[in-house]
């Protein structure tokens, strides 16, 4: 299992904060962005943001890192605090 | 760091210990005291230069802001915020480092954060400041969400955060 | 600045007065308060971003510094710090300065300087803050002596501080 | 008459803080300069060092700057607050 965290704007247009998901094998953020996607029509255009940024297990990191069971991944805008 | 000329072998431990920096990195809903920052941050040995930058809840003259509201990823934000400090102590030989951003809903002219940096020198001390702010702007995971006259909307992310944060590249 | 459209024809000589910036300028032997003058920052209408800078006589683990004695050219000091405020103010669209500068005998960790200004944006605060400090360094008459273990010698003027000054021309 | 006034090192190698000198004619800062270094081997000693600044009333000045009658004139080393 893996851990989906969703943030901010992207959060409110998902109407979800968080999901479980079950992983067999390794694979890349972008394929599980591509899962994710295909799991509805709300999902599929909200992710399909190009500017969305991802961390791994609290980091940031690319699409192209390889998400394995236990991680905890997240997906949201680009960050406006400060 | 020059080495202490008069320093023994048995005090040699807790004297390393003292040149390491100091950080204090806290993500809460109350507010701050910069007073009490600064004078944490001023104690800090061989320091000739405290910088603090607070960033305030600004309103417009045409703009009736109501209140901003800061969401973050619990968790990461500290972490963020730790390894932001982190480099920047590092690459300004900073001597303490606090940051604190605050959470939840504010005011107009509330405080949202403050970075405060203790440094031999006043180069060092702004530029370490500086660099905190800009990529707290560009890589901690917080986001703001307005509530003015026109009703409530999210803050969207300015390019020129992210050319400033780029500049230090 | 954008225009305040309700504005009334009234209403515009108080409001037009609120816009210019406030100076604060002080030279003293007294001590002075950052919570103080970060309030009288903070409260400056329309600001997101406060800036301070505070300047500590600093000793070294091997100078036994014992005290720094500053001296002054009274009057000119006061005019040239204005000055300095006055042009940081117009460059880096400033909305509040202050500037207080110590004289006469100050003991190790003792506050010497304070730099502070008020601005919308963070940017221009940093630039502001540390524009002030470079040319302080450089115009304002003041000149420190220095007592230490070694005795009693007048602190040289460093060519950094005159090249970290004309970065600004 | 114009005041001169002199500070920091300089002030205190000469041990003069400021000094009265009648001035009949307007006379650049250079001219001054030329007349004090003549008063004594300490004045000319002390006032032949080329990082000297000046000021006139109260204003950062270069040595070509007319000196007029009741001016205020100061000569001191480069600065060191802050």
């Amino acid at each position: 299992m893996i851990k989906i965290l969703f943030f901010g704007a992207l959060r409110e247009r998902l109407q979800c904060a968080s999901l479980q998901m079950p992983l067999n094998t390794p694979c890349a953020v972008s394929e599980l962005l591509n899962q994710l996607r295909q799991q509805s029509a709300l999902f599929a255009g909200a992710l399909a943001d190009n500017n969305l940024l991802c961390a791994l297990n609290q980091q940031l990191c690319g699409t192209e890192v390889l998400v394995q069971s236990g991680d905890e991944v997240a997906f949201f805008p680009p960050v406006t605090g400060g | 760091m020059m080495p202490d000329l008069e320093m023994t072998t048995a005090q040699q431990p807790e004297q390393k210990q003292q040149l390491q920096p100091k950080f204090d990195i806290r993500v809460q809903h109350a507010d701050f005291s910069l007073q009490d920052v600064y004078q944490q941050l001023a104690a800090t040995p061989y320091c000739g230069a405290v910088v603090t930058f607070v960033g305030l809840v600004r309103d417009h003259p045409e703009l009736q802001l109501q209140a901003l509201e800061l969401e973050h990823y619990p968790g990461m934000t500290e972490k963020a915020l730790l390894q932001i400090a982190t480099e920047a102590a590092q690459r300004f030989d900073l001597k303490a480092v606090t940051v604190i951003h605050r959470i939840g809903v504010l005011a107009p002219q509330q405080q949202i954060v403050l970075v405060g940096v203790a440094s031999a020198h006043r180069g060092s001390a702004f530029a370490g400041a500086e660099f905190i702010m800009d990529y707290l702007k560009t890589k901690a995971p917080l986001w703001k969400k307005q509530h003015d006259a026109n009703g409530t909307a999210w803050v969207e992310a300015k390019a020129s955060d992210q050319a400033q944060q780029q500049k230090w590249q």
